[in-house]
């Protein structure tokens, strides 16, 4: 994995990469934690008129005027749009009207499914994590969702042990066979890299390699022989802008580890 | 014309609507309104074999679990929002003394309202493709009627008891909340007892000024609770922010059973009232948690 | 960061987002905030083969019935709610030019709720056993898929426009609502497109001091208009009451097409704008029912 | 049918009769118009903890404060409980809150099946009435419900020409096997007397005639042969009291036709 280097953490990397993923004027249903930090850098960036909706009952189309580490922090209410029941937001979610959102996960396979549910070994549970949350719902519903997470082989898996959030199932034509009217994943971003998914396949593709990550790092990284794209990009860095932002939403480094 | 009083004790209230084995829904509003006062009582009574419904709970259940009192989760997401997971729910889960129905905050709030609403399920197009049909007896497949398409049908949930945390109350349980609602408004309906904790206890005019505000009929309601700070360390909109500290302590003081322990006593056990729950939060602390913004509503007129 | 203003003239926002043959949700507050002035909008432009749907729309529909501006109906009662039947709409689905849907409030409002919450449709107890299986073709039979037991299944509606009167609105579609809500959370978020009426546009910042309030979100709002007294005869909380008397008026004024084409030409048609409604009103009428008892809401905090 | 009395008029009596339905502390879904009216009385005399049940999205548990006409006046929302969606209120019919409900209707047939929506001729549409609004959800949800209507030979039919409101359909077991959650019809009121139901039959059955009312008449303006209970009893006239509120309420005597 990459090392911090003086300009910018690689948590800093990753959540510009995820803002940067949100085109201006869409309506984004923002996940808890790094994606958060991701929609808030957008809308002070390039995408000034993105929508924001929240699982727990919110609309707000500014950022919140102070640092906030949940999105039920209260500077997160103040002047919002809309404050209403989750079944309001998704419904939103479930009728079309959002276009992305942003899940992190603990566990991802070749087809972009996320586990955030068990970890197994051998029939038993080794780990249990949280849960869904409003992960499944946002993975089956978006009209596309990113993926936020750190790279590491055991998090990198050929197959989930339990899928939360749907991705690509096995390959071409599950989504849509499973009843899924939602788009799927359009990109993970890891500490690593930028993953895309084959448009006919559905499996994982690497396209963009952060600076000081080498190719054989994330390959070994990965839990089964990760595809590449024909061209590989480097990620490009965190501008000055977005760096100046970023720290001003988290100020204390708590998301971004600075 | 003189309706009864519902105001009691927050032990009282917890007695008389928590029985053992109750299915009770709480942290309706996700991250704010959190009635952890509410849930350390439910401690304290060493209550039994509950069934805690919710969609993401942050901490409260972890803490509830912890003690003892929890058989079985129907919930979303169980763990620390800020911190990640949390140590109570998953040493319950892994060793196997925990059964879990798990949710998406969906399929959760469908359930609820096809309760309030008094149907045995509700239709949504999640969880399709997903595992969660291995792990929630609540869900099955069907198809449209009309379309023929495939959905998910989750099944009613009607809890014994919803407890909510609200900004202010009369004692006849009619209490105006505000900020996000979460799935407050089908908890409550779709429950068969309620139970209202409060920042403030306040004459049924001021409930009267904004029917609007109010989250639930008041008849409804069969206990009416004065706890100030009764949601810290979660955000109450209006009263204070939320202690973030308080839940990084909490992911600390959680980490194995014996500083759990050590915790529960300290912070739940020796705790008798509000007022010793302030006193070791200390003066520091809670000013630091106040509204240092206001914004105040503009006014509306409900005149004839 | 500066979105377009949505505001602009009655005129225009019907002609944008009412084409002919469009379904327009209206009335959704039932006896409350009914949209008439938008309504009559829509008859100075002649439109033609509309979808009107509601649940009970108290004269609107029956007026826009009467102007030939109707195809079909999916509503749960079409007439006035003081007197009783009402004439157009009588007259039309004797003569078999006007298609009903008959609705219950109950399956007017789950249609709606199916559209908003973006599924096929939606289940319910009522209408079993009666006959508006014979005339509404968007009820089936299902049974639970849990417990075998009978179901009504109402297919979802998603209208192409929702026209909602609120009482203030900013110039971007975020709009302040109160009194009883009826359908018109859900009528919005199953609608395609919004017009907003209202009785003020205001700041942002005055919606933005109570978000509980707003009645949908703004982004997805097309149109805002400002239309004082744009419900009446019907009520608007915090504005003005109910004018009983146009109501029976009206009753008189429909009673057969030849008194109808006088009343529409005199109290629609030779209506250029407020200003002209409101000075055929006259001033003793507007003076009698402006409000003449306030109950101002108590203020909330939603600072931080 | 008996003329009106210099005491009371004919549906001063009807409004009290279904009044004294109500139990105190009942929670009631109330109809429009006469029902609106009988509830309201309920309030002001025997039943004053009952609790208001409205479709347009309304919990009250006092009276309005000043007479209206519709459930939608503005008295009716002043220092309502509740104020709320159509979808809530009719959940709380549906998941058994309701107790008791009125309607009002068109056509009413031996098993107190309700036609508000049809009056057929040879097959084709003679009078298109206004439709169901709740009252199909009333009839069907309530815990039991109370038809308040004209005795007029018209409408009261052997057979409605079609089921708006459901009572018991074609007789025993039928609502159980419709589905039907709620109890039925409990009690016809109308302007010569009130019936209530054979509890095992479910037919229509009168029990009480009001002061200067015959039989005769009765059963002349039923349009099937009326069952009678064994012992007939004579409708209570309002008291003065219930006349001096009625009139309170509908000062103007809009619905009462003084």
């Amino acid at each position: 994995m990459a090392t911090d280097t003086a300009e910018y953490t690689l948590s800093e990397l990753m959540v510009t990469a995820a803002a940067r993923e949100i085109a201006d004027g869409e309506v984004v249903f923002v996940g808890m934690r790094l994606p958060l930090l991701g929609f808030l850098l957008a809308k002070r960036t390039h995408a000034p008129d993105a929508v924001g909706v929240y699982e727990l009952g919110i609309v707000r189309d500014t950022p919140a005027p102070e640092p906030i580490l949940t999105m039920g922090d209260l500077p997160n209410l103040f002047r919002a749009k809309w404050l209403s029941d989750t079944s309001d937001v998704m419904g939103l979610l479930q009728n079309g009207t959002v276009d992305v959102s942003f899940i992190g996960g603990a566990q991802v396979d070749r087809f972009g499914n996320l586990n955030t549910s068990y970890i197994m070994n051998s029939g038993k549970i080794a780990t249990r994590l949280p849960g869904s949350g409003g992960a499944c719902d946002l993975a089956g519903l978006a009209g596309r969702h990113i993926i936020i997470m750190a790279h590491e082989k055991h998090r990198f898996v050929s197959k989930v042990d339990y899928i939360t959030s749907p991705g690509y199932g096995n390959g071409a034509g599950w989504r849509e066979k499973s009843g899924l009217p939602g788009g799927g994943p359009s990109a993970v971003i890891t500490s690593s890299g930028i993953m895309k998914f084959d448009p006919v396949s559905k499996e994982m593709l690497l396209v963009s390699i952060h600076p000081g990550v080498t190719l054989r790092n994330i390959l070994d990284n990965t839990g089964w022989p990760l595809k590449t794209a024909d061209t590989l990009e480097e990620t490009p860095v965190p501008t000055e802008h977005e760096l100046k932002m970023l720290r001003e939403l988290d100020p204390d480094g708590y998301w971004t580890g600075r | 014309m003189a309706p009864a009083s519902k105001l009691m004790s927050l032990s009282e209230a917890i007695k008389q609507y928590v029985p053992d084995g109750a299915e009770a829904v709480m942290g309706t509003s996700l991250e704010t309104l959190i009635p952890f006062a509410a849930g350390h009582e439910i401690i304290r009574q060493r209550k039994k074999n509950l069934t805690l419904i919710g969609p993401i709970s942050d901490i409260l259940f972890d803490m509830l679990i912890g003690a003892g009192c929890v058989r079985k989760t129907r919930a979303a997401w169980i763990g620390n929002v800020i911190t990640g997971s949390s140590y109570n729910f998953r040493r319950a889960a892994e060793e196997g003394t925990l059964e879990t129905e798990d949710h998406s905050n969906l399929t959760i709030s469908m359930a609820l309202k096809a309760g309030a609403m008094g149907v045995p399920f509700m239709p949504a197009f999640t969880a399709l493709g997903s595992d969660l049909y291995k792990t929630n007896q609540s869900l099955k497949k069907i198809t449209c009627p009309f379309t023929g398409i495939l959905l998910t049908a989750v099944s009613a949930i009607n809890p014994d008891v919803a407890i909510i945390h609200a900004q202010r109350s009369d004692e006849y349980g009619n209490a105006h909340l505000w900020g996000n609602l979460g799935v407050t408004r089908e908890a409550c309906l779709s429950s068969r007892h309620i139970i209202i904790t409060a920042e403030e206890i306040v004459s049924p005019y001021v409930i009267e000024s904004d029917p609007n505000r109010v989250i639930t009929p008041g008849f409804r309601v069969n206990a009416v609770v004065h706890v100030p700070w009764g949601a810290h360390p979660s955000p109450v909109p209006g009263y204070y922010n939320r202690d973030h500290d308080a839940f990084i302590e909490y992911r600390n003081d959680s980490k194995t059973p014996e500083v759990f322990e050590k915790w529960l006593r300290l912070r739940v056990d020796n705790i008798k009232n509000s007022d010793d729950y302030l006193r070791l939060l200390g003066k520091e602390r809670i000013s630091k948690l106040k509204l240092r913004k206001q914004m105040i509503s503009e006014p509306v007129n409900y005149g004839y």
